[in-house]
């Protein structure tokens, strides 16, 4: 290991033995890319023809007005091929595992968005696939599931545990530590051993990038606050790193309230007091876990923030002050979205409906002269299960319900 | 790490004088419950195990296979915490005179405190500690601490492993190396064969330590095939299958057949 | 009415009279926005701040080799806001309304893509809504209705006739000779009475500008064939018009074969030779009709082609032997749609798999030095029930099952 | 077109001299059977009905209501043809003594072949037709049929026609004008008032032919407002209502309520 990866006290690659030679190939194929400038334009080629960077920034004149607040801007991730930021990651990791010659890709997932997005790297790289999905994630998020194994990955439902994304993860490695010479392990977001956090926020950097340049253009000056919602933290840092040599620009991470502050059922590590300094998942981080460090369970009505560690730059960044964080609560996040969607035909993921909750919240106290910029981090409209509850819509139910019945009397009948 | 020689390194060399081979076991505490588990040790002890392994249960137990997993999760399910594994592993070391380390996840040490954690390990006669997530990279802390307490702080070696790093956690290591006949997690199979020998003496080549194999050791002649080749064979997930097949009266006679 | 829009003997404009100043009102709003250079501009940068214009084009890597004939790209119309070219109909569509000061606007919808893409620009105009579909499209595309009930549209499940799409055309235009004086009907396709084969195919037309350059750039020369599927023919009028002044390119236009020809289920009006020229829904056009001109049922897998008029532009252009008609079948879309997400991780929707297919038989037939352009006109991401039927997912199947006893009980204890 | 006077104009100008305001009805062939619409013609005519339009169904009846819309499609379901539409007009034309009209879509005539359909109307009895999805610009082949067969082509006054397009119309016309009373489809309510007191002036002020007066009308109270502001009052979509209410038996004491 070059490098330990750590920022202030937090990150580190506690990763098992058998781990630590990939580990150190990993690293060395990071750094040669990183070095290499062909590498990033052969990346940026690939998002600007096989997804569509540079992705916009769009104005909501709608919310603006109505809030009577800062003139909101949100960056368009929600445009990427696959629904979501995840796709830049993949994409960036995809080139690095044709780098290592290595045959085949495994991943993670929570919502389903990260599998999604690896199973379609797979795809287009001809790369082998097994996805790790908590048991209880396979059930919620089915649509996913049927996309990744449309795009012929194997989806492993992972019964251990929670059954949700961390038992996800650990099953990944379980994976990793067996097939380590022919296999990848895709993270999915800013977390796990280095060189995860830091090679995931260089793939996501695109963004900020993109989006400082942009509103540079559009609005002739840089963004008051820019708002990003945090589960492992990956858009976060996409967004935040075009904009951390900008000292007059605030930025905000906003985790998963839940229930709200004080309920034990939120995912709130850096925004409430709850969480405290761990190692688990091969990083040191802020996690929530038990005073004997057993990890707690957390909730969020967005599958993709609901997950106990969070990056370990971010952590750092939070220490440092250089990232401010809040949380939004369930509640106020589908409200957001539902404002989002009916002002202004923008269907923000839940996930990132967090980023919008807070910054419409914060919007009402700034001035018209202030521009603040939201990254929209995905699109909810294959969420449509976990929405369509979130917001309690009958017609749903009715015809879900009318849809099983044709599907039961197909079963007798044939 | 300056090699002063551990009292486990010692337990392990004056066994090894009577016996070809030794024979480590793997508890997880709590699992089924902490008094299964010390019905077990005795079973074990009775039986004729030399060494064992005590596993602290941890939420998020990466290196561990499906057996050793669902033990881990069951233990925690069913309430058990770092405090009792402390109390019981105090309670086994007094009772049974083998040596005893603790297995558990680098979080259950730093959420107690590393030096603390092993302070207390000195205190309650725990010779060793395996900690499968921390590298000696991550590890300073804990390395200083063991040291200071002349406990024994060992280190894996797998199929993986380069030369140079094997000679580099042996210099971190005490007590014994633990070597992992294949890759993968625990409680998978292992084919026995000649690749495998050339590996173990590639682990012997590079370590001054007693070699521990570990990973897949099910039978007698598993254990018969690391003689000579190994000082200690291991067996972890498998007993706890048996346990689960036959229930804890069935680890005795299992053990008998491996010591035979 | 200035101009009655033919196309040889196709188009004209049979409306009811009370339409008369209406239509020439809008064809007046059209004629003037045409001639003003501003309104395009200001079209273009909607597009390029609200959805991801230009949208890219993607080399099927994969494809092209394991087929070992044509050099096969596609225009990604997939990729825009909403997941279709429909967007950028309803958006110059929407601009136009902004400027003939109205205030509502109306819709019919098949798939549902197109009502939700006008929901979408209702939303963000801040428009008054309502949308037409089909009771039978209703049921079939619940998450379509879903999003646009949330965008604040009210949806409108219309009973008569077959409860398809032409009888929620009908119906939209029984709203419209109601309510000209505030309401504008965007029509979806390009079909309909004068002005609006032309309009919507004017604004589609920004397809296949930016493809043609973009095969020039990419390439360095024009592709041999250019594929898209026909419905009412926006999309591939969009695509096509970049290239009617080059002799040498192949327009290939790609209808729903259904069960095949002779079947007397599919909706192939130029393909086959089952369409004889009618009047129906205020336009003359080849229509799937019996003797005394009532018109009949048709089928496709795919709810966007499955309609008994098509554009009649394109019935021209058949005629005069400017765009080569065939059809596709349910069962060849279906195995299209899978090969390219297994092999490139795309996933077109099933109206865009009619021109996949067609394009990958023909492909196998060429040589490698041609290239061929198929246009990607949606993602199906969205009509994940009807793929999932499609290709008789059983996992789809219990999870549907599952899900409907969850809100059985639900609707038991509370 | 030349201004020809047709044997419709003629009989509503004659009929117009006994009656203040004359009364035509609409059915639809075929439904709810064409032994029910003979029925109800005859019904009507017996009840004083002075004119009739008879709509040949057709699948896309775009300009048409919730009630002449369901008549439309439970017609072609239950196997109507236009063979069968012209066969049983020209039973009604024989039978009954006071002017049929057609009412349909273009694609009937388009299908039919325009002129050959024009022709048969003459053949047939038909007085005139009424096509309200084909405005003068799109229908010159149907005008010159028409009039060559001195056949009267009724188009619509609608409270959007500018006076010039009235005029244009008008010259297009023969037979009566169509005035709709107010937006929208067939058989939805209207307000009686005297805003359209004045649409209705402005309508007479740009035709030179007799004024019938549609949309709405359902009561004799309504049929009373018309007295003197139109030649003909027709009621379209509310006999179908009261047919599908009370049975076709129902039809002629409701006529009866409007010409009282
Ligand atoms: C749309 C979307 N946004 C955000 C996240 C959270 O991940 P991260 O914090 O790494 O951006 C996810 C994770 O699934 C997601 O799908
Ligand atoms: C994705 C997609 N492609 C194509 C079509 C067909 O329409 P058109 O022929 O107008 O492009 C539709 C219609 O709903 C559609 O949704």
């Amino acid at each position: 290991m070059k490098n330990s990866g750590y920022y202030s006290q937090f990150g580190g690659a506690f990763i098992p033995e058998i781990l630590v030679p990939t580990f150190d190939e990993l690293e060395t194929a990071y750094l040669e890319a990183r070095d290499d400038e062909n590498f990033w334009k052969e990346y940026l080629e690939l998002m600007s023809t096989y997804s569509c960077r540079a992705t916009p920034i769009t104005r909501l004149d709608n919310l603006s007005a109505q809030i009577g607040g800062a003139s909101i801007y949100v960056k368009r991730e929600d445009l990427n091929h696959t629904g979501a930021h995840k796709a830049n990651n993949v994409m960036g990791q995809g080139l690095l595992t044709k780098r290592m010659k290595k045959t085949r890709v495994i991943a993670e997932t929570g919502a389903g968005q990260h599998g999604v997005a690896t199973a379609t790297m797979a795809a287009k790289f001809g790369f082998d696939c097994t996805i790790y999905m908590g048991a209880h994630d396979v059930k919620r998020q089915r649509p996913n599931v049927f996309w990744m194994e449309q795009m012929g990955a194997t989806v492993v439902a992972v019964t251990e545990g929670s059954q949700t994304l961390k038992d996800a993860i650990n099953e990944a490695f379980r994976d990793w530590v067996t097939n380590m010479d022919d296999t990848h392990y895709v993270l999915g977001t800013a977390c796990g051993p280095h060189p995860f956090p830091e090679m995931v926020s260089w793939f996501q950097s695109v963004i900020g990038t993109e989006a400082r340049e942009q509103m540079l253009d559009r609005t002739g000056k840089l963004p008051k606050r820019v708002y990003a919602c945090v589960g492992g933290g990956s858009n976060a840092m996409g967004i935040f790193s075009g904009f951390f040599d900008d000292k007059e620009v605030e930025l905000v991470g906003v985790e998963a309230g839940g229930r709200g502050r004080g309920s034990g059922e939120h995912a709130a590590r850096l925004a409430y007091d709850d969480a405290s300094i761990g190692v688990a998942q091969g990083y040191k981080t802020f996690f929530l876990q038990d005073r004997d460090g057993q990890m707690q369970d957390t909730h969020s009505v967005s599958a993709g923030l609901d997950y106990v560690g969070v990056s370990p730059i971010l952590s750092h960044l939070h220490e440092a002050k250089q990232v401010r964080f809040e949380a939004a609560t369930d509640d106020k996040v589908v409200e957001a979205m539902q404002r989002t969607v009916r002002h202004e035909g923008l269907i923000p993921a839940l996930e990132s409906s967090h980023a919008f909750a807070q910054a419409y919240k914060e919007a009402e106290t700034m001035s018209p002269e202030d521009d603040i910029l939201i990254n929209m981090s995905g699109r909810a409209d294959k969420d449509i299960f976990t929405v369509a509850d979130a917001v309690h819509d009958p017609k749903w139910k009715e015809f879900i319900i009318d849809k099983a019945d044709a599907y039961r009397r197909e079963k007798h009948n044939g | 790490m300056d090699k002063h020689q551990t009292t486990l390194e010692q337990s392990i060399r004056k066994a090894r004088e009577k016996k070809d081979i030794l024979l480590m076991t793997h508890i997880v505490l709590g699992y089924p419950s902490f008094d299964d588990c010390l019905r077990m040790v005795e079973d074990m002890v009775n039986a004729g195990v030399d060494l064992m392994e005590l596993q602290i249960p941890f939420s998020e137990p990466m290196a561990d296979g499906p057996v050793i997993l669902k033990a881990n999760a069951e233990a925690l399910k069913a309430g058990a915490t770092v405090e009792q594994s402390f109390e019981m592993a105090e309670r086994l070391t007094k009772e049974f005179d083998i040596p005893f380390l603790f297995m558990t996840y680098y979080n259950i040490l730093f959420c107690q405190g590393v030096t603390e954690f092993v302070e207390r390990c000195k205190a309650i006669g725990i010779q060793g500690c395996i900690v499968p997530d921390l590298p000696p990279a991550e590890g300073q802390d804990y390395l200083d601490a063991m040291h200071r307490c002349k406990l024994a702080p060992v280190h894996i070696f797998t199929p993986n492993t380069p030369e140079p790093r094997m000679r580099f956690l042996n210099d971190n290591s005490a007590g014994f190396i633990y070597s992992v006949a294949r890759k993968g997690v625990t409680g998978k199979d292992t084919a026995f064969s000649s690749e495998l020998e050339t590996y173990l003496s590639t682990c012997k080549q590079n370590t001054s330590l007693p070699l521990a194999v570990g990973f897949g050791v099910k039978s007698a002649e598993d254990v018969n095939f690391l003689r000579g080749k190994a000082d200690i064979a291991v067996v972890g997930s498998e007993t706890i299958r048996v346990m689960e097949k036959e229930g804890v009266a069935g680890v005795r006679p299992f053990i008998e057949t491996l010591v035979a």
